[in-house]
């Protein structure tokens, strides 16, 4: 059971991860694919910041920085702040999914153009 | 981190989700898909991602969702499912 | 056997290539590209010949040009198998392109650039896969042998002879496949791809995995052979012109098949290896199979060429049968119809090709009299015939005189009466058509038109009074022209002596 | 069809939650991700690039190079909007 | 598409808030180092400071104040700007974006602001561009 | 002096003159066609540089922003990089000369922002080629396959729908690469390949490194277009341009193959990917099954394109095939297979690409007489053909020969067959294309007066370098395997 419970966080992160997956498949409607799509790539950050979260630790800035001037006899302690590097990971990943969304728009106002649907079995139709 | 809270909002972000893929309105579907990232923003704030958190809140629930938006205004806003 | 490096097997297959180019280069100008043609022929057989003293003393001419893979060179060796093979296929070159020219020019054929470009990468091809030193190299030059004959044998461009192509195709590619799934197993086995005489397979792998190697060997080797449930590809590609159908029965294709088998069963299983198998039997039977049965289906042909077609694949079941005796005059007749057939088998096919220029005829029951008005050409077919017949004094009576002594040596009386049996079937065969050309009359309602007035032109008649004559001299002094004789005992004894 | 689309979504999943179950408890401090590369970072990114922000000193400094492939991103976006939706005369640029 | 609001509420608002977005907007890229932030946040407020003014007055009245040229060239610039630091230090003997080699003090953190700067200049640019393509399609 | 930096620049040329080029093509439309090709030039000088290093030296570690790895990113080139480097900046260089003339007919109005896109695309290639990091790998991922997605769609009037398939399905495969990523991260705490690969093996009976292999295989498979993942694939290479099919087709899947190698054989080593899950195991006979697929739909294809693009789905199996038989040999003739379809397919696509731009038609069965009218492009083709049937003496020979070697010396008797029946099968499909080009007529027009008109020169050009290549290749692949691609075989493989 305690199994379960430390874990039940990613469990619901991977459902939305499935949630989103099904609507870019399923879903006819091409901008709903694209809502799937957001779905499934924001729950997949969801997923990995979640990696860096940490019992008792802070936002990953410096406290008491300015003070300091260089600070070079600040002591950080590795367990006082969550961990970074997913942060900054996902930051990169947030900038891939706007533009990836930019592009696909871009291609679905040219697809709407030309066939005037956005349903993908219309336009299957009309090809 | 509190885990009432971390619940709570779990549970209107799935709602979000599925509602965002079911919803038969494009617009609001995109309404719902900005709700979900800003309710996400506020479980990062809760992790302590607060960049990460800022940079969703401007991207997913600001630009993608002007993008959005404007798709849906150029094209039709009713969808078969 | 002592090796010496020379780059002269190489220039005899670079020779035909460079042709090809100056072919295509000067395909505007028929005379220059005949010329072309001509002059390699030549000079490709200069350069076979003059290997020849140096392979009788037992020497053993290299080309190594570079390393394939671990192990494997693209590299070429002159052994008195391959030099004897080469000797035929350029001597008999020389003839064909004359002929070509005749038969090109009497018919106005189109695309003659495609046609003679296509040649000589063939004859290329032809000695490549001749020189050889190991089977990766002959591999590469029988595929291409393979694609050069393609554009012959569709030289039409009707639909039927794109359908002849495509079986054509479909038929050698499939053998390819298995050819190249044979030789990498061997190489997997063996290590080496070299052509040993005895054989690189001895004991590499259990007896029930060398049986699967060589049926796939078989399958590969025996489709441009053709072996029989695989040569029907043959009779269909004889749409082809005749001077191709002329080199592919005769001296390329179908003899690099048959040159293949006599490779494979000697120079990579050897003799020790097979009987230890018990393969050979079943290979005989086969050929043995194929003999009667091709001439009991050339019987039925009216076509003159379909006919010659089967009688090939016949014949060409001689050799394997007697590569796959493995008694020391079965070989022997094994060799020597290599190179006795192609020297009948191409006068046949010349007289073929110019009764057609000629007169425009292919069925046999269209042939009353003509003997009377070509009278060269049609005595030069009962010199063939002859010989196919296995009746001195033409060369087939030697061949088939040593298998028949070969057989009785192996104690396998079975392929003796095949033998003998199937002298008697290819007299059945091959007679009727002398006997019409010469002693029948025309048919009554065919009219004066429908016989030619005369012979056809030089450049076909001498060709094929050549490759007659040649057959003949080849039964009064077998070892006179080119030391075939000798050659073919030089080839028994080593690959003996090493299994 | 859209049952398969489910299987196969229920599928991805299951073979998620399968993987996750062999994971670190959420926020545990000692799991191998915090504790082999990140708490370099937290330690001594303020000393070695005098930044406070830690996310800004690994983004723009410890993989900056990530960040220069980010910003390429935004940028190929971009062409590649303009290049699918801007209609361009024949006068442009010429 | 966008055509100018007939509301003068919302032309009033923009016009009042939109200086204050951008100044939010640099402050968010200058001072990244120390607060969440940096130049992509910037960079996205700084172009949505700019699509409520096309909001509110239309893409026309975005397009004579901010030419489309404009745009292209900035989204060029600032990707440029960033990996031009990175040759810079490159050129200058270290490997690719070793701020270290810079010849300003505080170099790290001298190179760090100028590439946060390159990103916002990218990123709203960026985000204007496709903003205005997605709007102007036809 | 800077050859030291070297795998840095490889990447940084064409990204830098990429940011230029579209405001160069504001005053000057005919100048991003020289750029690009002198930065993909100089790109290519560069890599040869770093692989005459790597020959020399062994692999090159090369530190961005300073950083000791595993905390800062790495670039790690070893031999199978630095080859791959070489092959992709090679192609790259042909193809764009090659896409003058043809996207200046189909596209004109595109030309400046076109050249731009396609350094990108090359800048995301190569920066998936040289790096050591996983993330970074996703990043340039990204950019390849956000450029590829625009300049697909570009194409002709099915493009549009093709690409937006291609997106949906491509951001499944990212995604999906990001999540083996994550997984990987959550059980080691590392992003770098060879921090990795000293980590996993304590590791190896997790759930979460099983499940995260898994991930990468199948994102992976996706970008490669690995049956049954691959059906984005036809219709991109149909759909798109003639030059970026030409530029696609060759690239995009052996880059994403070559990630793939690298994920399996370094990151995780052989006892893994081996013996502690039976993936090898499964992957061969999909890869088996892909082949015989892949030939039997081209087969029935009217549509050169298309028949093509099946035929690379085959080629993938091919790929794969050789790397789950788990010896030298078959990975040897892997990578072989990767350098000789990159140029036979770069070839024929390219060859495509010139008889649309001269006759305006891709239909088999309206290539009669091609040979008269495009002489040497119809020579080419015959080259490129006969290779990928694997007839000796051109590449594609070789590669099968190491392949059927490596399923022989594996004891997998049943790959060999398959081998073998697919072989007849690019045959069958081949050899129909060969005969209208050869020997049919032009269906329509029989009284049309045949004239020469063969391709522009600077499109016949790099289709006769490719021809040339593809039998050069053939007669230096043991030359090359010795050089460069036996140095590739990972540890482990005996």
């Amino acid at each position: 059971m305690e199994n379960i419970f430390g874990h039940a966080n990613y469990f619901i992160y991977i459902m939305l991860m499935m949630i989103g997956l099904y609507g870019m498949m399923a879903k006819k409607n091409l901008v709903k694919k694209l809502v799937g799509m957001n779905i499934f790539q924001w729950s997949l950050i969801l997923f990995f910041v979640s990696i860096g979260a940490k019992d008792g630790g802070t936002i990953p800035i410096v406290e008491g920085a300015h003070g300091h001037g260089h600070g070079a006899d600040l002591l950080i302690q590795a367990s006082h702040y969550v961990n970074p590097l997913p942060h900054v990971l996902m930051l990169t990943a947030i900038v891939v999914g706007v533009g990836t969304t930019g592009v696909a728009l871009a291609v679905l106002l040219n697809l709407y153009k030309k066939y005037k649907t956005l349903d993908e079995d219309e336009i299957i139709g009309k090809l | 981190m509190i885990w009432q809270l971390d619940l709570i909002l779990l549970v209107f972000i799935v709602a979000c989700a599925i509602g965002a893929l079911v919803v038969k309105d494009l617009l609001g579907s995109v309404i719902l898909l900005a709700a979900f990232s800003l309710l996400m923003c506020l479980l990062w704030i809760e992790m302590g991602a607060v960049d990460v958190a800022f940079t969703e809140a401007s991207v997913g629930a600001g630009i993608t969702t002007v993008f959005f938006v404007i798709a849906v205004f150029k094209t039709e806003r009713r969808s078969k499912d | 056997m002592e090796i010496i490096h020379s780059i002269r097997p190489l220039l005899a297959i670079l020779v035909s290539l460079a042709a090809a180019v100056l072919i295509l280069f000067f395909g505007k100008h028929r005379n220059i590209r005949e010329f072309w043609t001509l002059a390699a022929g030549v000079v490709k057989f200069g350069l076979v010949l003059s290997l020849l003293p140096m392979v009788l003393d037992g020497k053993a001419p290299v080309t190594e040009i570079l390393t394939l893979a671990d192990g494997v060179s693209l590299k070429l060796r002159v052994d008195p198998l391959g030099l004897f093979f080469a000797l035929i296929a350029s001597s008999l070159w020389i003839i064909t392109s004359i002929y070509s020219i005749g038969y090109m020019r009497g018919l106005n054929e189109h695309a003659q650039t495609r046609y003679y470009f296509s040649f000589a990468l063939c004859l290329s091809a032809t000695i490549g896969v001749a020189m050889s030193a190991n089977i990766l190299t002959f591999f590469i030059f029988y595929e291409m042998l393979t694609l050069a004959t393609y554009p012959l044998v569709i030289h039409k461009e009707t639909p039927e002879a794109l359908k002849a192509g495509r079986k054509y195709l479909a038929y050698t590619l499939t053998a390819g496949v298995f050819l190249l799934a044979a030789l990498v197993a061997t190489y997997s086995f063996a290590g080496t791809l070299e052509f040993t005489p005895g054989g690189i397979l001895k004991g590499t792998a259990d007896h029930p995995t060398l049986r699967l190697l060589f049926v796939a060997f078989i399958i590969g080797i025996g489709v441009k052979a053709g072996i029989m449930p695989l040569h029907s590809w043959l009779p269909t590609a004889m749409i082809a012109p005749t001077p191709v159908s002329a080199l592919l029965h005769a001296v390329a294709v179908v003899k690099s098949g048959v040159f293949g088998c006599l490779r494979v069963l000697w120079f990579v299983f050897g003799t020790g290896l097979l009987s230890d198998l018990g393969v050979w039997i079943w290979l005989a039977g086969f050929a043995a199979f194929t003999i009667i049965v091709g001439s009991l289906v050339a019987l039925a042909q009216d076509n003159l060429k379909k006919r010659l077609a089967f009688s090939t694949i016949s014949q060409l079941s001689y050799i394997v049968l007697g590569g796959a005796l493995l008694s020391e005059s079965a070989m022997l007749g094994s060799t020597m119809h290599l190179v006795n057939h192609a020297f009948m088998k191409i006068t046949l096919f010349f007289c073929a090709g110019a009764i057609y220029v000629n007169a425009h005829k292919t069925k046999i029951s269209e042939l009353n009299g003509i003997g009377r008005r070509m009278p060269y050409t049609m005595a030069a077919f009962t010199v063939g015939a002859m010989g196919m017949a296995g009746l001195p004094p033409v060369a087939g009576f030697i061949s088939k005189w040593y298998l028949c002594i070969g057989a009785l040596q192996a104690e396998e009386m079975l392929f003796l009466v095949v033998l003998l049996a199937s002298s008697v079937l290819n007299a059945a065969y091959f007679f009727p058509i002398v006997f019409r050309a010469f002693f029948r009359k025309p048919e009554p309602g065919a009219g004066e038109d429908a016989l030619p007035s005369g012979e056809a032109s030089l450049f076909m008649v001498i060709p094929l009074c050549i490759s007659a004559v040649v057959s003949i001299a080849l039964f009064f002094a077998p070892n006179v022209p080119l030391h075939f004789l000798e050659l073919a005992k030089t080839v028994v004894r080593q690959v003996l002596q090493g299994g | 069809m859209k049952f398969l689309y489910l299987a196969l979504s229920v599928a991805t999943g299951g073979l998620l939650i399968f993987g996750a179950l062999d994971m670190p408890v959420w926020g545990d401090p000692n799991s191998p991700a915090n504790s082999h590369v990140s708490p370099h970072y937290i330690e001594q990114s303020f000393h070695e690039t005098e930044v406070p922000n830690m996310v800004t000193a690994v983004l723009a400094d410890y993989r900056s190079y990530d960040t220069l492939g980010e910003t390429t991103v935004v940028f190929t976006a971009a062409i590649c909007c303009l290049f699918l939706l801007r209609r361009f005369r024949k006068e442009d640029g010429a | 598409m966008i055509q100018e609001q007939e509301s003068i509420v919302i032309k009033t608002v923009a016009r009042l808030l939109v200086p204050f977005i951008q100044l939010f907007a640099l402050y968010v890229i200058m001072h990244g180092h120390s607060s969440p932030g940096g130049g992509f946040q910037g960079g996205v407020i700084l172009a949505a400071s700019f699509i409520l003014f096309a909001v509110a007055y239309g893409l026309d009245e975005m397009k004579r104040r901010f030419s489309i040229k404009a745009l292209t060239v900035l989204t060029s610039v600032g990707v440029f700007l960033y990996a031009g630091i990175g040759l810079l230090c490159l050129l200058l003997g270290e490997n690719f974006l070793d701020y270290g080699v810079l010849p300003v003090i505080e170099p790290r953190g001298m190179g760090m602001l100028g590439i946060e700067i390159g990103v916002g200049i990218t990123v709203m640019a960026a985000l204007i561009s496709i903003f205005h393509d997605l709007l102007d399609f036809e | 002096m800077y050859d030291s930096h070297f795998p840095i620049l490889v990447v940084v040329i064409p990204m830098l003159v990429s940011f230029v080029v579209p405001l160069v093509g504001m005053w000057n439309k005919k100048l991003p066609f020289y750029m690009a090709t002198t930065a993909m030039i100089a790109s290519l000088a560069t890599s040869i540089g770093i692989l005459v290093q790597v020959l020399q030296h062994g692999p090159i570690s090369y530190r961005l922003a300073g950083w000791a790895p595993p905390w800062g990113i790495e670039y790690y080139i070893d031999h199978l990089n630095a080859f791959m480097t070489v092959l992709v900046c090679f192609i790259s260089v042909l193809i764009t000369i090659y896409s003058q003339k043809s996207i200046t007919q189909e596209r004109p109005d595109k030309e400046v922002h076109f050249y731009c896109i396609l350094l990108l695309l090359f800048t995301g290639l190569l920066g998936m080629l040289v790096t050591g990091d996983m993330f970074n790998i996703y990043v340039f991922l990204e950019i390849s396959s956000l450029s590829a997605y625009a300049l697909i769609a570009i194409g002709d009037e099915k493009a549009h729908f093709a690409t937006y398939k291609y997106i949906i399905i491509g951001t499944i495969g990212a995604c999906f690469y990001l999540l083996g990523v994550g997984y990987l991260y959550i059980a080691t705490g590392s992003l770098n390949i060879h921090d990795l690969s000293t980590l996993l093996p304590p590791l190896y009976g997790s759930k979460v490194i099983v499940v995260s292999s898994i991930f990468f295989i199948l994102g992976l498979g996706i970008k490669m277009g690995l049956f049954p993942l691959h059906t984005w694939l036809p219709g991109a290479y149909t759909h798109a341009p003639s030059a970026v099919s030409a530029y696609i087709a060759p690239l995009m899947s052996k880059v994403a193959a070559y990630v793939f190698i690298r994920v399996l054989f370094t990151v995780f080593d052989i006892r893994f990917s081996f013996e502690t899950l039976p993936i090898m195991e499964i992957l061969g006979w999909v890869a088996a099954v892909a082949i015989i697929f892949g030939s039997i739909v081209a087969i029935s294809q009217s549509d050169i394109k298309m028949m093509l693009a099946y035929s690379s789905i085959s080629q993938i199996g091919y790929i794969v095939l050789g790397l789950t038989m788990g010896n030298r040999e078959g990975f040897i003739g892997s990578v072989l297979h990767i350098l000789n379809h990159a140029f036979m397919k770069a070839c024929l696509f390219a060859i495509v690409g010139a008889i649309i731009y001269r006759h305006g038609t891709r239909t088999i069965e309206r290539f009669g007489n091609l040979h008269r009218t495009m002489p040497w492009t119809s020579a080419a083709f015959a080259v490129a053909a006969l290779s990928m049937i694997g007839l000796p003496p051109t590449a594609g020979f070789f590669s099968k020969w190491y392949l059927v070697l490596g399923a022989i010396s594996a004891g997998k008797w049943a790959f060999v067959v398959i081998i073998m029946i697919s072989s007849l099968l690019n045959a069958v499909y081949f050899f129909r294309v060969i005969e209208h080009v050869f020997w049919k007529p032009r269906s329509g027009g029989i009284d049309l007066p045949i004239e020469r008109n063969e391709a522009p020169k600077s499109m016949l050009i790099p289709i006769l370098v490719l021809a040339i290549g593809i039998l050069a290749l053939g007669f230096a692949s043991h030359w090359i395997i010795e050089m460069v691609i036996g140095q590739t075989t990972p540890a482990g493989i005996l």
